[in-house]
């Protein structure tokens, strides 16, 4: 006979506020089986806790049920609780009073019955709970860092100065990402690449680092500790041991006028190009979408022209297999362009530019050396416009949330554009400031302050050429949203930060879930903000979410530090909820015939056929058998199966039954 | 095609024209115009500022006249009453409990069928590129495409993809055979009802429209609202006065265009009643086959 | 006939069949199965009109199993039996000799392109009668549907002929046995009888031979078949598999197609 | 008079999209009607049709099943599968004569709380209008 224990939880009040807790306890007690059910104010908390290791050893419980929040959030918890007083982990289920009823319907009868019938579910499904023992799987230690921006690079030498491998993969020709394309940096206005490029070396030169550059990850199968990786290395029509990176060949190419990505389109490039002169590595690749040679069929100027033999024109791209146990996904952002505001002109005004354009702009290394010049015409604004919010935090535009970003950057631009521009002008048209950070709001302030720089509170409702001039019109709301106009030289704009293309068949890929906005979704959004939903997957920098230099090393680190946790035993334990073929006493055997319509429906590959036979050697039957170290515990053979041969450990054919004849009951 | 029409109040009185030169070309487009009969004022500048209720039962009245006579849709020429038409119909469908007070203030059914177009809507599904090739004149014209504010606006209403570019106007007038400019005041504020209690706000915003159409050398500008017609219509020697400056641009109908690129003559379409002379002629086109003429003719 | 009753004596003598699965005189004008084990039973075998019964159903029995390498008497759904019964891996075309008789001619059918080819030569006919009740039923409302069948459920008494008959029925345990927990009602009232059919349909879907043994064995004359024709046709044209075509054919119900087009879901 | 009809629904959902868009719901303070009660799968594709025949059986007026959009599905390929089963167990229950519009299937997403409130609000509304099952009431009289 069951002896199961109930916990209300209240929640504070956000339980009890609409379910009268006490009721439910009082309901619950009286469903056969019930050996004790009380309810408490939190249960989660210590004294909470406390109640259900005391009932479990006094009661000689056989099973719990927590009524409390969802059991997303504190199963875990709860399944802890019960482990420390002896019961099973598995013998304790939640049934869900905070997210799926108390909070989704007002005070009355119907929710307190509601709640009641979901406490009544859990006891009957936790009635045929079975003790269940966690799984050891090997753990492959190497990890894969997709993506080489400042996020992968922390990562990757986190993990690799700790003495675990780790494979890196970027999808340009170089690594470096965003970070590489800034000028100076706020709040410190150190130069941008003067701190990165040391770590991009350090990437090249580490080995414990395998660094594939201008690859993609292709597919991603297995699971945590045992992930099979295959990435395709892109075929740069580069031999890259041979080559030298002396940049004959691109001066060789006649084929100059391509936008150069590195340079936000402000500049150009050559079919065959290094991407910019600190790459790493640094050499070059073709770019068969340009080059004249794959387009038509003549050309090959840049062969002749290299003395090192390196080009080659037939190389094909490349499949690799790699294994690895652990995967950081650190593929970075984008920003709208300018296109995307037809308020703004729809990008049609060459000297309306996106802020990584003026980042460029600003670059020593950029297209104009560091000084800020138009566009169009090559002269030096003299009044410059920056719009904060461009796209951001606006419902219409389909962006609700905070780029974060942009108040920084901004102010910085503004400032560097008053260093550089003595006499010239700055506004900047805000919402609000948001300068949380250390040194951030200080930042601000000096830029105001110290370079003058035009801070407005105000939207701009449109910007628009009037002969070489851009008329920017806003409204000034400190002071009574008093209309302001100014012709201004050009005008920079905050873009809203955006996900990569390509998030979403990414995630797809890796199995990671993702929002709305097709940014990677972390477990949790405060408890566990590194981890995917999906066990050995984590995220860091601004594949996650919009985020500057600070954050994304410091969530770099803690992906990494997760990495090495995983690595730092030689198994791992996994949850046991996982399919199993029956067995039973000779003659039968298993009561599995062997159709194998679970092997079709498997999407891990974990079904395998086993052979059973008699002593001598003669074949009985061959029937379906699990494979516990790839089985992720879907449960989809379980519904296929015709004569009920397979079942779902946690997810039982009996529970679920169970859970559904108790609550019509 | 057969299409309900609500004329609205300035239809009757300033602007004449419009509904001169709307009627003048519906035929020769293939459009039959269906008055919604007994109509009422939509409400528009004044019942929404007033009573929110009363802004909606207006229209919903008109709506529910429509409803009435079998109107599938129902063609609003003026950009006031379309938005207003408009609006009130997207918030008795999202609000039952509205729908009813309404429709308990109006005394009639109310049900939500019939579907509130704009003159621009309308004319785009009949003026199609290939029934402009086969028009009988163009309009061989520089034309600023002014569509004001209430035609694309608000969002939620009008779900216009290109709110601050829109080109529905600039289509139409390219089929005409007209040169649309690209300029920056396609949607900007023109004053509207300050046109009788303030006209130094519209001198000083229509200023603002015709010196950017006039600095891109437009020659007429072309409107499809009453509201924008007569600030920078009637009100163009106040405009002059604010700005200081002369301007000689006419501002036409859409429906003006293309009666002129229909060939009516310019009295049917009411040109004449400007205050800013018109002096803009269609262009005959080289005939391409002289026998359909004749067939025409003949029929 | 006197052709095939040469190759069964041949295959007997030779060993390599021990048994003969065909059809026999029955009782009247019947014909029944029989299982020709010594050569001097080899003329009991009957060829003709009458031999319609799908003897594939004793290929799992474990009875028949025992008896040692079996040749088959095979009609067209016979060999759509064993194609299907291949592609589940309850068979390989090794295991039995498959006989096919046509202009009086007996040949082996002895790999698998040979079962597949002789499938696509021989479509899947159904007699007038089934064509039209498939008709009705398609001409029918759900509610009309719903009183149908309950009229026709309403004799089923579970006796399970309509499984006994079916070759792709060859769970050692069917669901009906499966207590706990009790998917199907036991009881053949209106509930448990709904259940034990739509079970079976799903159970057949994109696996039904269309043989229509369940029809004829079904002692009170429900007519059964039209369920798993439906739920097998229903695969062929969402899912374009057909059963019993192909040996290497994945199970249409576990696999999918991303592009797989439904009209139902939010 | 007569009190409103209060149907009975049973939500069949997956763990990683709707379990977890309905946690949003909570979370988000949407609300929606009492009758839906909610049965935790780890995915779409281990929802056994018999637990819908069961669930009318036991005198379910509704039943919703759930799981990820296409492409999302945490294993991969569960919610294909199910899509696979539900098409032809419907096509098989409307072939026996039962109204499937008491039986909804929808894709809600973790992020989709309001969804989520959208499609129980729809079921109640719509099976509140359809009434109790007659078809199962019908048959399950014989078993009384």
């Amino acid at each position: 006979m069951s002896r199961i224990g109930v916990f209300i939880c209240h929640c504070g009040e956000n339980i009890s506020a609409t379910v009268d807790c006490e009721k439910v306890a009082k309901t619950v007690a009286g469903v056969p089986g019930v050996a004790h059910s009380v309810d408490y104010k939190y249960m989660c908390s210590d004294p909470g806790q406390n109640l259900i290791r005391q009932a479990i050893k006094e009661k000689e419980l056989t099973g719990v049920v927590v009524a409390a929040c969802s059991p997303r959030m504190h199963e875990p918890t709860f399944r802890r609780t019960c482990a420390e007083s002896g019961l099973n982990p598995f013998l304790c289920e939640m049934a869900n009073l905070r997210e799926h009823c108390s909070w989704v319907h007002a005070k009355g009868d119907a929710t307190t019955k509601k709640a009641a019938d979901l406490v009544s579910m859990m006891v009957e499904k936790v009635k045929r709970n079975k003790p269940l023992f966690p799984i050891k799987v090997p753990v492959t230690k190497t990890a894969l860092v997709i993506g080489g921006g400042i996020a992968g690079i922390q990562a990757a030498l986190d993990i690799a100065n700790a003495g675990q491998k780790v494979i890196m993969v970027e999808h340009d020709p170089s690594i470096g990402g965003h970070m590489s394309q800034l000028s100076e940096t706020f709040p410190t206005l150190d130069c941008s690449q003067c701190i990165l490029t040391p770590r991009m070396v350090e990437i090249a030169q580490h080995q414990n680092i395998t660094l594939y550059t201008y690859a993609e990850v292709e597919s991603l199968t297995g699971f945590i500790g045992n992930f099979t990786a295959r990435i395709r290395k892109k075929a740069k029509s580069i031999d890259e041991k041979a080559c030298t990176g002396c940049g004959e060949c691109a001066t060789a190419c006649p084929i100059k006028k391509i936008p150069s990505e590195f340079n936000a389109r402000l500049g150009l490039r050559s079919a065959i190009y290094i991407p910019f002169p600190q790459a790493v590595p640094n050499k070059p690749v073709i770019d068969r979408t340009r080059c004249s040679y794959f387009k038509t069929g003549k050309c090959k100027f840049c062969q002749t022209k290299c003395p090192a033999n390196a080009i080659h024109f037939d190389q094909q791209d490349e499949l690799i297999d790699i294994e690895v146990g652990s995967v950081v996904v650190a593929t970075g952002f984008n920003i709208k362009e300018t296109s995307f505001f037809p308020e703004y002109g729809y990008g049609k005004y060459k000297d309306v530019l996106t802020g990584l354009q003026f980042e460029r702009l600003l670059s020593a290394s950029g297209p104009t050396l560091g000084e800020p010049r138009r566009p169009s015409d090559g002269t030096v604004p003299k009044k410059i416009v920056f719009i904060a919010c461009a796209g951001s935090r606006d419902p219409a535009k389909g962006i609700e949330y905070c780029s974060k970003i942009c108040c920084m950057y901004t102010a910085k631009h503004a400032m560097l554009y008053k260093h550089k521009v003595h006499d010239g002008d700055a506004y900047v048209f805000y919402m609000d400031i948001r300068a949380g950070g250390k040194g951030y709001d200080e930042f601000v302030r000096r830029a105001i302050e110290e370079d003058q720089v035009n801070y407005i509170r105000g939207r701009v409702s449109r910007v628009y050429e009037r002969g070489e001039k851009l008329i920017v019109r806003g409204a000034d709301t400190l002071l009574g949203a008093q209309p302001v106009e100014i012709e201004a030289d050009m005008v920079v704009l905050a873009t809203a930060g955006i996900a990569n293309d390509g998030a979403e068949e990414l995630a797809q890929k890796l199995h990671v879930s993702y929002d709305a906005h097709h940014f990677f979704s972390e477990a949790h959004p405060k408890l566990r903000p590194v981890e995917t939903n999906t066990a050995g997957i984590f995220l860091a920098g601004a594949c996650q979410a919009p985020k500057d230099i600070p954050d994304s090393v410091g969530q770099a680190s803690a992906a990494a530090s997760k990495v090495l946790g995983l690595f730092s035993a030689d198994e791992l334990t996994r949850e046991p909820l996982i399919a199993v073929v029956n067995r039973s006493a000779p003659p039968v055997f298993s009561t599995c015939v062997g159709c194998f319509t679970c092997q079709t429906a498997c999407p891990y590959n974990a079904i395998e056929r086993e052979e059973i036979k008699t002593r001598d050697g003669m074949l009985i039957k061959t029937v379906a058998k699990v494979n516990s170290g790839l089985c992720q515990g879907c449960g989809t053979c379980v519904a296929f199966c015709r004569s009920k041969s397979i079942d779902l450990q946690g997810y039982s054919n009996e529970q679920v039954y169970a859970e559904v004849m108790e609550v019509l009951a | 095609m057969k299409i309900g029409l609500y004329p609205g109040c300035s239809f009757e009185g300033s602007s004449r024209e419009y509904a001169e030169s709307l009627r003048a070309i519906a035929p020769a487009l293939g459009v039959e115009l269906e008055e919604v009969e007994g109509w009422n004022c939509c409400g528009a500048s004044s019942a929404h500022s007033l009573d929110h209720t009363l802004s909606l039962a207006l229209p919903a009245k008109i709506l529910a006249q429509a409803e009435a006579q079998k109107m599938e849709e129902l063609a609003v020429p003026c950009a006031a009453c379309f938005n207003r038409l408009a609006s009130t119909r997207t918030e008795l469908a999202a609000d039952s409990s509205v729908r009813a007070t309404v429709a308990g203030m109006i005394n009639m059914p109310y049900a939500g069928t019939t579907a509130v177009r704009n003159i621009l809507e309308v004319l785009n599904r009949v003026l199609t590129p290939d029934a402009g090739k086969s028009l009988p004149k163009s309009f061989p014209h520089k034309v600023a495409c002014y569509y004001g504010c209430l035609l694309v606006r608000p969002k939620s209403v009008v779900h216009h993809e290109r709110m601050e570019d829109p080109m529905e106007m600039d289509d139409l007038m390219k089929r005409i055979g007209a040169t649309p400019i690209d300029w920056a005041m396609k949607t900007e504020c023109c004053g509207a009802s300050f046109s009788i209690t303030r006209t130094d706000i519209v001198g000083r915003l229509g200023g603002r429209i015709l010196e950017d159409a006039a600095a891109r050398g437009a020659e007429a500008i072309i409107v499809a609202c009453p509201m924008c017609h007569s600030n920078l219509d009637m009100r163009r020697k106040e405009i002059e006065r604010v700005v200081g400056k002369k301007f000689n641009i006419p501002v036409l109908y859409v429906t003006q265009a293309i009666g002129i690129a229909l060939g009516i003559e310019p009295k049917a379409l009411g040109l004449q009643r400007h205050f800013v002379a018109v002096a803009l002629e269609g262009k005959n086109k080289v005939p391409q086959n002289a026998p359909a003429r004749r067939s025409a003719a003949v029929s | 006939m006197q052709a095939l009753h040469q190759k069964a004596q041949e295959l007997l003598e030779s060993g390599r069949a021990k048994v003969i699965i065909g059809y026999g005189s029955g009782s009247g004008e019947k014909v029944r199965p029989v299982f020709v084990r010594n050569i001097a039973d080899a003329p009991k075998l009957v060829w003709d009109q009458r031999c319609r019964q799908n003897l594939a159903v004793y290929l799992a029995k474990p009875e028949i199993k025992k008896m040692g390498m079996p040749a088959m008497v095979a009609t067209p759904v016979v060999v759509r039996s064993i194609v299907q019964l291949i592609a589940e891996r309850q068979l390989k075309c090794f295991e039995l000799i498959t006989l096919v008789i046509e202009n009086a001619v007996v040949s082996e059918l002895t790999d698998n392109a040979a079962l597949e080819a002789y499938v696509a030569n021989h479509p899947v006919v159904f007699p007038p009668p089934v064509k039209k009740e498939i008709e009705t039923l398609a001409a029918m409302s759900v509610e009309e549907r719903f009183k149908f069948w309950q009229d026709e459920l309403s004799r089923c008494f579970k006796c399970y002929a309509c499984r006994s008959s079916c070759p792709l029925c060859y769970c050692e345990r069917c669901i009906t046995e499966c207590n706990q927990p009790q998917w199907v009602d036991v009881a053949p009232h209106a509930l448990g009888n709904f259940e034990w059919h739509i079970n079976r349909a799903m159970h057949m879907a994109g696996r039904c031979v269309q043989c229509g043994s369940c029809n004829i064995a079904c002692p009170v004359g429900i007519p059964i078949a039209l369920l798993t024709i439906e739920a097998t046709r229903f695969v062929e044209r969402e899912f374009g598999q057909h059963a019993g075509t192909q040996c290497n054919s994945p199970a249409a119900l576990s696999s999918f197609r991303v592009e797989d087009k439904e009209t139902f879901i939010l | 008079m007569d009190s409103q009809f209060e149907p009975k629904i049973l939500a069949f959902v997956c763990n990683w999209c709707t379990y977890a868009g309905a946690d949003l719901t909570g979370t988000s303070r949407i609300k929606y009607a009492t009758n839906v009660r909610i049965v935790r799968f780890p995915c779409t594709g281990r929802i056994d049709y018999n637990l819908l025949l069961r669930a009318f059986a036991q005198g379910a007026d509704g039943i919703i099943v759930s799981g990820c959009h296409p492409n999302d599905c945490h294993y991969t390929s569960g919610n294909f599968h199910a899509r696979r089963r539900w098409m032809v167990f419907r096509q098989m229950m409307e072939y026996m004569g039962i109204d499937m519009r008491r039986v909804k299937f929808s894709w809600v997403s973790a992020a989709e709380g309001a969804k989520w409130a959208e499609v129980v609000n729809s079921a109640v509304a719509d099976v509140r209008e359809l009434g109790p099952s007659k078809a199962f009431q019908a048959m399950a009289r014989e078993v009384a």
